[in-house]
């Protein structure tokens, strides 16, 4: 059977790319953010994990409103990295496992979740721009990344993300192969990138969402959409994608990192956490 | 229906269906041939494209706030300026109703 | 508030469509069928309908398996015939109701469905072959397709549709306009297009399909793919489909008209309801 | 896993993967344009398309059982017998192990 290792956390954004790209995690504007990848990736590799499960959102690059997905989920052999109007960065296509998204797929729809499945799928920053602070560029784990809809409401409420992530533990350890897998969740945390508030961040609440996260998470679950973007911004709706890696850890938890940072226009974070 | 929080328009489906064809002209920006088409010759990709007339003069006037209220997503109209070679803090400051200069003061006063 | 004022389960087959072109409706072969339709298009006429939400499948032809939605909700103005392979028949595009899809596409998210939403969609036999035995063909009546992935395994359980039945209803009452809904379902009935057991059918499992259904749903919705399939082929799991049109009517409900008939490789029905 | 019921194949997550390319090969036939090149020039068609030779094999042989056990979907199946004038009983027969001749026969017995 499989298990769950650890819980991953973490900002995306497109500037992340330029960063990493040209070797400035050192510099004094991100520093305070990605000196806490560090340990986390040591912690990481140590895990020696079998799979990353990626609960992300898409930002108008893989899908569109044609036939926008609610649930989109990846099984397919290679995620090549999507071009989102400004050209691809020299990242290698990330490696799919669809055994275990075949599985994942019947165990979710059995647990009455209803996925769209995808054997072509691109992934863009919501997966490729905090992964290199994490992994190394050849990608030597195998992803299966999960769409949820942010974007265009109504978006899955809250609570469906955090059965969403008690529904991906069923599935892991049902799974007939003992594998170890880490499950992430991005987005966010607090940003508004349109309206008069514009540029919107808010440490406090983007704190007070990390702490309860790890310590009392299932309240989170029950807060409204308006909460949430009231409280984070119209795009800080992201947040709620955390909520599946959380869930999936079950009660009790162990931190291994925390690191919180907002140099410019989104409050970025990371969390790290292991089933206690 | 949550249709508006705090000064900015939620990106709901009625807002998706005014500004579909805004956003599909944006998301074809992801292309590169489309990007260079488009910068090119802004008019004919537009027309070409099936803009009506009022979005195409959006797009033209470089109204970011405009082009939010007929129904363009954030995600998507930021690829427009990107193609254009305009960045994120512009367009957001023109959505909130403020020059680029104008809101980098505001910020350095917080 | 909106009312849902019938149910109608119908087969679809590509082979109904050149029946309706060259009108041999009354032919000895599709009469026994077609018969049936004339009353329940009379019934529905004078039912005054003002939106149909039709639960169907499509057949590899809006869809393929880059990108398979469990379940697909229509969002659009007008939702053109598919070419299936074969040409396209002289038939106008379908009429959609934009507002009371996103109605609808905001309560079946509250209720934890997670529908992929298109404002792009074509519909192909699985809607188009048997509505015009129903309706006028300049499609008075605008329309919301549902389409239900019943194709590629894992398919949605058949309890999880006559759930989405009752959330159909829901949504319906919620809506702020004073409409009248007819809800349909379509697909199978037995019928099995490869393998063995090619050419399939029984009419014993489709009759008894229409008792329960008609008189006691529920335990419908508690049977195995592996019943439907083995007692009505494997392309005969498209019975499911039937289940969300029985669930919306609510409990009691009054037969308008039924029939059976089974002249080829699939078992053919009709049953029109409505609440009693 | 379900998989096969009463000696049919039942359309899973893996032989969509499996007939993968066999499939989209056949949705492509949606196209009008698309049946006129491929009747017109099969071996050039499935080639372009991208099948590799087995799978390519098995459409120039009209081995609707063999595509079936390549992972293709019968719904799709049918599209490459429709753009070749062939109905579905013969590609159904076939996929039973029958001639038409014996599944017509068979039918009339029952
Ligand atoms: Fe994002
Ligand atoms: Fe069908």
């Amino acid at each position: 059977m499989g298990r769950i290792v650890g819980g991953i956390g973490s900002s995306h954004a497109p500037s992340f790319g330029p960063v990493y790209d040209k070797g400035q995690q050192k510099d004094p504007m991100w520093a305070p953010l990605f000196d806490g990848y560090v340990p986390v990736r040591a912690w990481l590799e140590g895990l020696r994990p079998d799979l990353f499960i990626i609960v992300y959102n898409d930002h108008g690059n893989q899908f569109f409103f044609d036939a926008y997905p609610t649930f989109a989920l990846g099984a397919s052999e290679a995620y090549p990295q999507a071009d989102e109007g400004w050209g691809k960065r020299d990242l290698p296509d990330m490696r799919g496992d669809p055994d275990f998204s075949w599985h994942l797929a019947r165990s979710l729809v059995e647990d009455e979740f209803d996925p769209t499945i995808c054997q072509e799928m691109s992934v863009d920053h919501g997966v490729m721009s905090f992964m290199p602070m994490l992994t190394d560029t050849r990608w030597p784990v195998p992803i299966v990344p999960f769409a949820v809809n942010v974007i265009q409401h109504p978006v899955p409420k809250a609570r469906r993300l955090y059965k969403l992530g008690q529904a991906f533990r069923r599935a892991v350890e049902s799974y007939p192969k003992d594998i170890r897998v880490v499950v992430f969740g991005t987005g966010g945390l607090s940003h508004q990138l349109q309206g008069t508030r514009f540029g919107f961040t808010d440490p406090n609440w983007d704190n007070e969402f990390l702490d309860r996260l790890e310590t009392d998470p299932e309240p989170l679950a029950g807060l409204s959409h308006r909460d949430y973007m009231e409280r984070g911004g119209t795009e800080g709706i992201e947040m709620i994608n955390w909520l599946p890696m959380r869930a999936a850890l079950g009660p009790a938890v162990r931190r291994i990192g925390r690191t919180y940072h907002a140099p410019m226009i989104t409050g970025y974070g990371l969390l790290a956490l292991e089933p206690a | 229906m949550l249709d508006e929080i705090s000064g900015a328009a939620v990106f709901t489906g009625e807002r998706s269906r005014a500004g579909y064809r805004l956003n599909r002209m944006a998301m074809s920006l992801t292309d590169p041939a489309n990007r260079e088409a488009f910068v090119a010759d802004e008019t004919g990709y537009l027309r070409g494209i099936g803009l009506n007339d009022v979005e195409a003069d959006l797009v033209r006037r470089r109204d970011w706030k405009g082009m939010i209220e007929a129904g363009g997503n954030i995600y998507l109209i930021i690829k427009i300026a990107g193609a254009l070679g305009i960045a994120l803090y512009e367009v957001g400051a023109h959505t909130a109703g403020m020059s680029l200069e104008q809101f980098m003061a505001q910020r350095k006063g917080r």
